[in-house]
């Protein structure tokens, strides 16, 4: 009770530097100058009609490196962690055998996910969606198979691969960039196309796509590191 | 609407660390944590939106010659895809730790973990 | 369509600030706790859409509500025995 | 150049290259980790070869074809090239080092560990806040998975404690970022700073989140007990990188935030450093885990830094070179230390005494606490110089003291942990090391040497690694594997070679502390030829005093004179602590030195009113109101050395504990150096006066009360060197009272002083050394009758204690004579009269020497000893006819000093006339009096003999207690507690008050610290705790000034 009581009283303190920050709190009505840049340049510079998706890809690229790099971190320590001190050979608990429903609804679901996927992280840079979220698409369908054959091993190399040159072929559209545009991680190595079209805005679909399969096959890591483990 | 938003975010943060604060269980802390994360990607994007505009995409609507005119902030955006991304990042390794932590401690009660200390 | 956005997302806040207290409050099973944030997250993409944010709401809706939700699932059935310690 | 950028695309495409290779393939995978790592330090290395040596200017990268704020960018300028240096060379090393924990878990290991390194650096080359978040993030998570490389298991709960923390930290450094963003429209840290952000509505606030959430990231009292933790429990390696690129990384964004707060939020980072820089330090103190004391003391030193960046206001353009002189100091010593912590089994600070017997390790841990307590020639000591002149030249004194009293505490601890390396038992375990492992620690003391250097180089004053007396100490550390005959042989040959070379250049007064130095020292030395074997590190502690002794002599300006100071200090801390019993003597000794050392440096700060040094002759020019403080911080410190009464408490021990050839060392020679400084001192500033009291009467008293006390204390101790090391305060007492007189007869009697308490002091303690080396024991009544087995002992001791009490017809009689000519031309009566009491107690001690140690029965156990060694009796042997000499041609010393001295007081100097010497009250023939005083005992003696011819040789006997065995047989002994009823009467003047204040200072500081250190509850959520406790504190406090 007490415990709960100075909390309480903490966060009435960054309650009210939140009231602060709310009341201080002016919309703008016009677009600041970044704002307003992007919403002028975006279709010019990068050809991409998303423009969250050439921010996310090419302006703050980097961050989006480092983003991806957070997701490789946890899918590889989360592997650190499960592996750490894990006892080999153990055999695990036999599990009743899923319905025949969920499995049969699996095998016809699966692909169509996995075509989900795809297509949210290809159009991302001109619809809504792209990578993170198609990425994450993927995982779920990873998800319905685990859910289908809880006993289901993956092929930790396959994802391993994936991810890797995922990774190396977004690190490898950056450098050339360097030599073949205006800096790291620049999209216009490839011709820009027409605005709309799927095949445009140059190197954004394909870096898009790769990390899509990048996130994809971080978190569908992570799940089968996570799967791996035994109840205890 | 923004103003709701933003309410709500800060209510949610603060929801989420009241929770992180007090309650013992590790799951239930890092259930916290998220709830607080929502609400921080909450206030981001109400940052970012403007009155009576549009999503930052060019389309048949909002063509790029009165975007500036048309959309709301672009970046919040970009910056909460972000966030969230590297939200669910910390959220599995700290459920990752769970794991390790109840494993061998058959404990999730995180008042338990105090070997170190001083 | 404009004049329904204040009303919704009334109704939507209040409903995220419920089931986030929910969320920490209940001092019920932690399965209703976790579902309880991953309502949060659902509510909160659909805010995203109001706020006009379909980039955001998708990948709160796939990541944040799905995928998190997923994972404390998976952690929970692992360590049971320490869901109510 | 290579584009800086590739040290981030080098370590991305390593890393996931990494996630193809087979998990089997370790090697491979080890190799392309290290050549990564290899790559990426070279990038830097470049870098900072452009700019340090050509002079290449910033490089702005861009990226994503488009110009900041659109798109992020990064930069490259000195700063980023010399950080990333220290990152990814920490990295480099760290990796090599735990090789064998990365080959156990694995390429996904080394991946995150690159990922790391990569974060680091990208911390310091960002310009983008957002990008710095993403950056953060991925320390955070690295961090998380690289605890795992530990062997503890309970880095587990750390690095969950971690992550609980960092996040809530991100939440508010994300909702400071975006309401940052809201209010200047970019996310550019160079764009935002021009905006002016804390003039914008909402600004303030979500600049505070951004400050307060980075400033987290160093880890601020209190909210760090998740850092503790980690430091406690990760591997020695991983800690290593923690402490030295985390910190680092983490620095630099504050730094680059400050930025955009502007100079308001200065002192904001001032506070929240000082107030970690000292309760870190405290906290330290009861801490006897080894790494997390570690941890404490990296915090510590991020808080002093975070203190040089607060007080950039005034410290402008040297801001670089002093915060870099610390971090680097700090980055280099912490790597190292860790790196050591791993070879070492135990986790108490007292298992590091397995250290002993590997010099090259003891070496490096030397050169670590040296490089984290700003000692030179360290980058830390430069610093500390230059901090201490900006804060001392604006006024800032509360801040300068904190700071100095935090850095006495370090130290403190630190020099402890040596004493406990040097002198507790070896644990069991011993040292186990790989090559790579020791390459690690190799390379960072070859850095903190190279560094020292380069700071040294940059300081625009004296580069203290080229100093030749320096130099010639530190080549003892090569020279080591020598033979001790061979070293001391050199030794000697050096201190000679470099009087007769400098001999022209001192003025008569200088000349005779030159001369004790370096020809006495020289003397001295004679006795080390008894020593056998290699006796390693005696050489290198020995001479570094030596040099620091001949650099204070010949130096003029401030800084040098300060330097020379700290080497002396440390050197004879050194010799101090190789006695037997000497662990605690030595430790008050350094604490109470470098307390001294920081009152030094804070008057010479003050004297100096923000000009980079002066000349020390120049102090004179010095007026109301500074002046009578710099007097008064000049003097205490001087008085330190001197063991004034009050600030003596570390004498006797350090002294009588010392080996046989050190004792005299640091008597004889060593608090001839506090004189010096208070010549110096008095020379150049005379007459002070404070609200009316004239500070050199206070001197006086306080000369008077060491004189008796010092004297009184010696009379009841039963132990031969402590009585002489007690007899020392009170001589120093005699000189001090001498030098407050401030006439010119007191001047020349403390000259005389300085000269006599040499000589007669150090044969004393040689003869000491010697009877106990033979013996076995210091304590006296222990001993007797040795006067026929050790005839030269008791000839030097007969002789010394002659001179000493100041009776004719030796020098000690001059001494005296001087000294009652100079009260005579004074008006002080009171402290004249104490003083003047205290001869006849000097007196009592002295008679005990000799009565009971030569005189009196012969123990059982005794009666096969032999003369002390001739090494040790051959001193003594040359400082009696030095004596003798002395005593009867006190001229050739003093005359010139005489004349010297008539520049300061031309009044009532002495005339010489032939042997024939006269004041203004008397006059006195040094020859004469021996004549006399010969002719008078040798008329006694041989009538004593004739008187006794018929006298009968019996043979001894043993006292009988008629079965009784006492409880305490030394009770029974009539030397024992000699002055009895003397105590009874005046022991309530030796009640070791002083002593009590001290202890039950230490007491109150640990106790303190014990309690305050149970915050650290270990629980992770009480961590996350502090951290929004901190944030509101820090919120209020700011929002309320």
């Amino acid at each position: 009770m007490v415990k709960s009581f100075s909390v309480l009283v903490l966060l009435l303190g960054i309650g009210a530097m939140f009231a602060a920050l709310l009341l201080g709190y002016v919309p703008d009505s016009e677009l600041n100058q970044t704002a307003r840049y992007y919403a002028d340049k975006t279709a010019s510079e990068t050809g991409a009609a998303n423009i969250v998706a050439a921010i996310v890809v090419t302006y703050r690229g980097l961050d989006t490196l480092g983003e991806v790099t957070v997701l490789f971190l946890s899918a590889a320590i989360v592997g650190l962690v499960l592996a750490s001190g894990h006892q080999q050979g153990k055999m695990r608990h036999a599990q009743p055998p899923s319905g025949e429903l969920l499995v049969i609804g699996v095998r016809l679901l699966v692909p169509l996910i996995l075509l989900l996927g795809v297509y949210v992280f290809i159009n991302g840079h001109l619809t809504p969606g792209g990578g993170f979220q198609g990425g994450a698409i993927l995982a779920s369908a990873m998800l319905l198979l685990l859910l289908g054959d809880p006993l289901r091993t993956f092929s930790h190399k396959l994802i391993a691969i994936v991810e890797s040159i995922s990774g190396l072929v977004f690190v490898g559209m950056g450098i050339l960039g360097i030599f073949y545009a205006g800096g790291f991680l620049d999209n216009r190595v490839l011709p820009l196309g027409t605005l709309g079209e799927v095949f445009s805005a140059g190197a954004i679909p394909i870096i898009y796509s790769f990390v899509g399969l990048k996130v994809g096959a971080e978190f569908s890591s992570m799940l089968a590191n996570l799967s791996g483990t035994e109840e205890l | 609407m923004a103003y709701i938003a933003m309410a709500t975010g800060f209510i949610l943060i603060l929801i989420g660390l009241f929770g992180a604060l007090t309650n013992r269980n590790i799951l239930r802390m890092i259930v916290a944590f998220t709830v607080a994360d929502t609400g921080v990607n909450m206030v981001i994007v109400a940052i970012g939106y403007m009155h009576g505009r549009t999503a930052p995409i060019l389309d048949v609507a909002v063509s790029a010659a009165e975007a500036a005119a048309r959309i709301i902030d672009p970046v919040p955006q970009a910056l909460v895809l972000t966030a969230i991304v590297i939200g669910v990042g910390v959220t599995a390794l700290m459920l990752a730790y769970t794991y390790k932590l109840y494993e061998k401690k058959r404990t999730l009660d995180i008042a338990q973990f105090t070997e170190l200390k001083w | 369509m404009s004049n329904l956005f204040i009303p919704m997302t009334v109704l939507l806040c209040a409903s995220m600030i419920v089931a986030g207290l929910m969320s920490i409050w209940s001092k019920r099973s932690l399965p209703i706790v976790m579902l309880s944030s991953g309502l949060v997250s659902l509510l909160a993409s659909v805010q995203y859409l109001l706020l006009a944010a379909p980039d955001v709401a998708m990948t709160e809706a796939a990541i944040g509500s799905g995928l998190t939700t997923f994972l404390f699932f998976f952690v929970l059935s692992r360590v049971r025995g320490g869901a109510n310690g | 150049m290579v584009n800086a950028l590739y040290i981030i695309v080098a370590a991305l495409t390593a890393a996931f290259l990494l996630g193809m290779l087979k998990e089997e393939r370790r090697a491979t995978a080890y190799a392309i980790t290290l050549a990564t790592l290899a790559f990426m330090t070279w990038i830097s290395v470049s870098w900072v070869w452009a700019f340090a040596q050509e002079g290449a200017a910033p490089v702005e990268i861009f990226t994503a074809g488009a110009v900041p704020p659109f798109a992020i960018n990064l930069r490259m300028a000195l700063p980023e090239a010399a950080l990333t240096l220290m990152v990814n060379l920490s990295g480099l090393l760290a990796a090599i080092y735990m090789k064998d924990s990365l080959f156990r878990l694995g390429r996904s290991a080394m991946a995150v560990f690159l990922v790391a390194v990569m974060a680091y650096c990208g911390i310091i080359m960002t310009r983008d806040i957002f990008n710095l978040f993403v950056f953060f993030e991925l320390v955070a998570i690295s961090t998380a998975g690289l605890v795992l490389l530990s062997e503890d298991e309970r880095a587990l709960s750390a690095g969950f404690k971690y992550l609980i923390v960092s996040q809530v930290i991100s939440i508010f450094l994300l909702l400071g970022i975006v309401f940052a963003y809201h209010a200047t429209g970019t996310l550019n840290i160079d764009g935002m700073a021009n905006a002016s952000l804390g003039l914008l509505a909402g600004g303030t606030i979500s600049f505070f989140m951004m400050f307060i959430a980075l400033v987290a990231e160093l880890k601020p009292f209190p909210a760090n007990g998740w850092a503790l933790d980690i430091y406690e429990s990760a591997h020695p390696s991983y800690s290593a990188l923690f402490s030295a690129a985390a910190g680092t990384a983490s620095l630099y964004a504050v730094d680059k935030l400050l930025l955009i707060g502007g100079a308001e939020w200065l002192p904001m980072a001032t506070g929240i450093g000082i107030v970690t820089f000292i309760a870190s330090s405290l906290l330290a103190l009861p801490q006897t885990n080894d790494r997390r004391q570690l941890g404490y003391s990296s915090i510590a030193q991020m808080g002093l830094v975070l203190v040089v960046l607060g007080q950039r206001d005034i410290l402008g353009d040297s801001t670089p070179y002093i915060a870099f002189g610390l971090l680097v100091s700090h980055a280099v010593a912490k790597a190292g230390l860790y790196w050591i912590s791993g070879l070492v089994a135990g986790r108490e600070l007292t298992d590091w005494a397995a250290l002993r017997g590997h010099p090259l390790l003891i070496f490096a841990f030397v050169s670590f606490i040296g490089m984290l307590s700003g000692l030179p020639p360290f980058p830390s000591f430069y610093a500390k110089w230059e901090l201490v002149r900006f804060l001392a030249g604006e006024g800032r004194i509360a801040l300068l003291a904190l700071i100095l009293f935090g850095a006495l505490v370090e130290a403190g601890y630190l020099f402890r942990w040596f004493g406990y390396i040097m002198k507790r038992a070896a644990p069991a375990e011993p040292i186990s090391c790989t090559p790579h492992q020791v390459t690690a620690v190799v390379a960072a003391v070859a850095a903190g040497w190279a560094l020292g250097y380069l700071w040294g180089d940059l300081s625009g004053r004296s580069n203290l690694l080229l100093v030749l007396p320096l130099l010639f100490a530190l080549s003892f550390l090569l020279l080591d594997w020598l033979p001790a005959w061979v070293k001391n042989t050199l030794a000697i040959a050096g201190m000679l070679a470099f009087f007769a070379f400098t001999f022209a250049e001192y003025d008569p007064l200088r000349l005779i502390f030159a001369v004790i130095i370096l020809v006495g020292g020289a003397i001295i030395l004679l006795a080390s030829y008894d020593a056998h074997g290699r006796r390693v590190g005696f050489y290198p502690a020995a001479m570094l005093m030596y040099a620091g002794l001949a650099m204070l002599i010949r130096a003029t300006a401030s800084f040098d004179f300060f330097a020379a100071w700290e080497i002396l200090t440390v050197g004879s801390y050194f010799l101090i602590l190789r006695g037997k019993q000497s662990e605690p003597h030595a430790l008050s000794y350094i604490i109470f030195s470098l307390g001294g050392a920081f009152l030094i440096l804070t008057g010479f700060a003050l004297a100096a009113q923000g000009a980079p040094q002066f000349d020390i002759a120049s102090l004179s020019h010095l007026t109301a109101p500074l002046a009578p403080w710099v007097f008064i911080l000049l003097a205490v410190g001087f008085m330190t050395k001197t063991a004034a009464i009050g600030l003596h408490i570390w004498l006797p021990g350090a002294h009588g504990e010392a080996e046989t050839d050190v004792s005299p060392m640091v008597s004889g020679i060593l608090l001839k150096a506090g004189l010096y400084g208070l010549f110096v001192l008095l020379m150049t500033m005379g007459k002070q006066q404070l609200y009316g009291v004239e500070l050199t009467h206070v001197m006086l008293w306080i000369a008077a009360l060491s004189a008796l006390l010092g004297n009184l204390m010696a009379i009841f101790e039963e132990d031969a060197k402590r009585l002489l090391a007690y007899s020392s305060i009170g001589q120093m007492g005699y000189a001090l009272f001498g030098l407050a007189l401030m006439n010119h007869l007191g001047w020349l009697m403390a000259l005389m002083f300085v000269i006599n308490h040499y000589i007669y002091k150090s044969m004393l303690f040689l003869a000491a050394g010697g009877v106990a080396k033979r013996t076995g024991t210091r304590d006296m009544y222990k001993m007797g009758g040795l006067i026929t087995l050790m005839p030269f002992s008791f000839i030097a001791v007969l002789i010394g204690i002659i001179a000493v009490s100041g009776v004719p017809p030796l020098s000690g009689f001059g001494g005296r004579w001087i000294f009652y000519n100079a009260i005579l031309s004074t008006d002080y009566r009171l402290p004249l009269i104490i003083t003047f009491f205290a001869g006849p107690i000097a007196f009592l001690y002295l008679f005990r020497l000799i009565h009971t140690i030569f005189l009196g029965q012969l123990k059982d156990e005794h009666r096969k000893i032999k003369e002390a060694p001739f090494w040790i009796v051959l001193p003594q042997m040359i400082y009696v006819a030095l004596l003798m000499v002395v005593a009867i041609f006190p001229g050739i010393v003093l005359r010139r000093v005489d004349t010297y001295l008539n520049q300061f007081f031309p009044e009532g100097g002495l005339n010489w006339e032939g042997l024939e010497i006269s004041s203004n009250y008397g006059y006195w023939n040094p020859v004469a009096i021996m004549i006399v005083v010969c002719v008078i005992f040798g008329t006694l003696f041989a009538w004593l003999l004739f008187v006794n011819r018929k006298a009968q040789k019996v043979k001894q006997f043993n006292i009988g207690f008629s079965a009784e065995r006492p409880y305490r047989p030394e009770t029974t002994h009539f030397a024992w507690n000699f002055f009895a009823p003397y105590r009874k009467a005046l022991g309530f003047l030796v009640q070791p008050f002083v002593t009590r204040f001290w202890g039950a200072l230490t007491d109150f500081l640990h106790t303190g610290a014990d309690l305050s250190r149970r915050l650290y509850n270990g629980n992770g959520q009480t961590y996350a705790f502090h951290f929004i406790a901190f944030v509101i504190i820090v919120f209020f406090v700011r929002m309320g000034v």
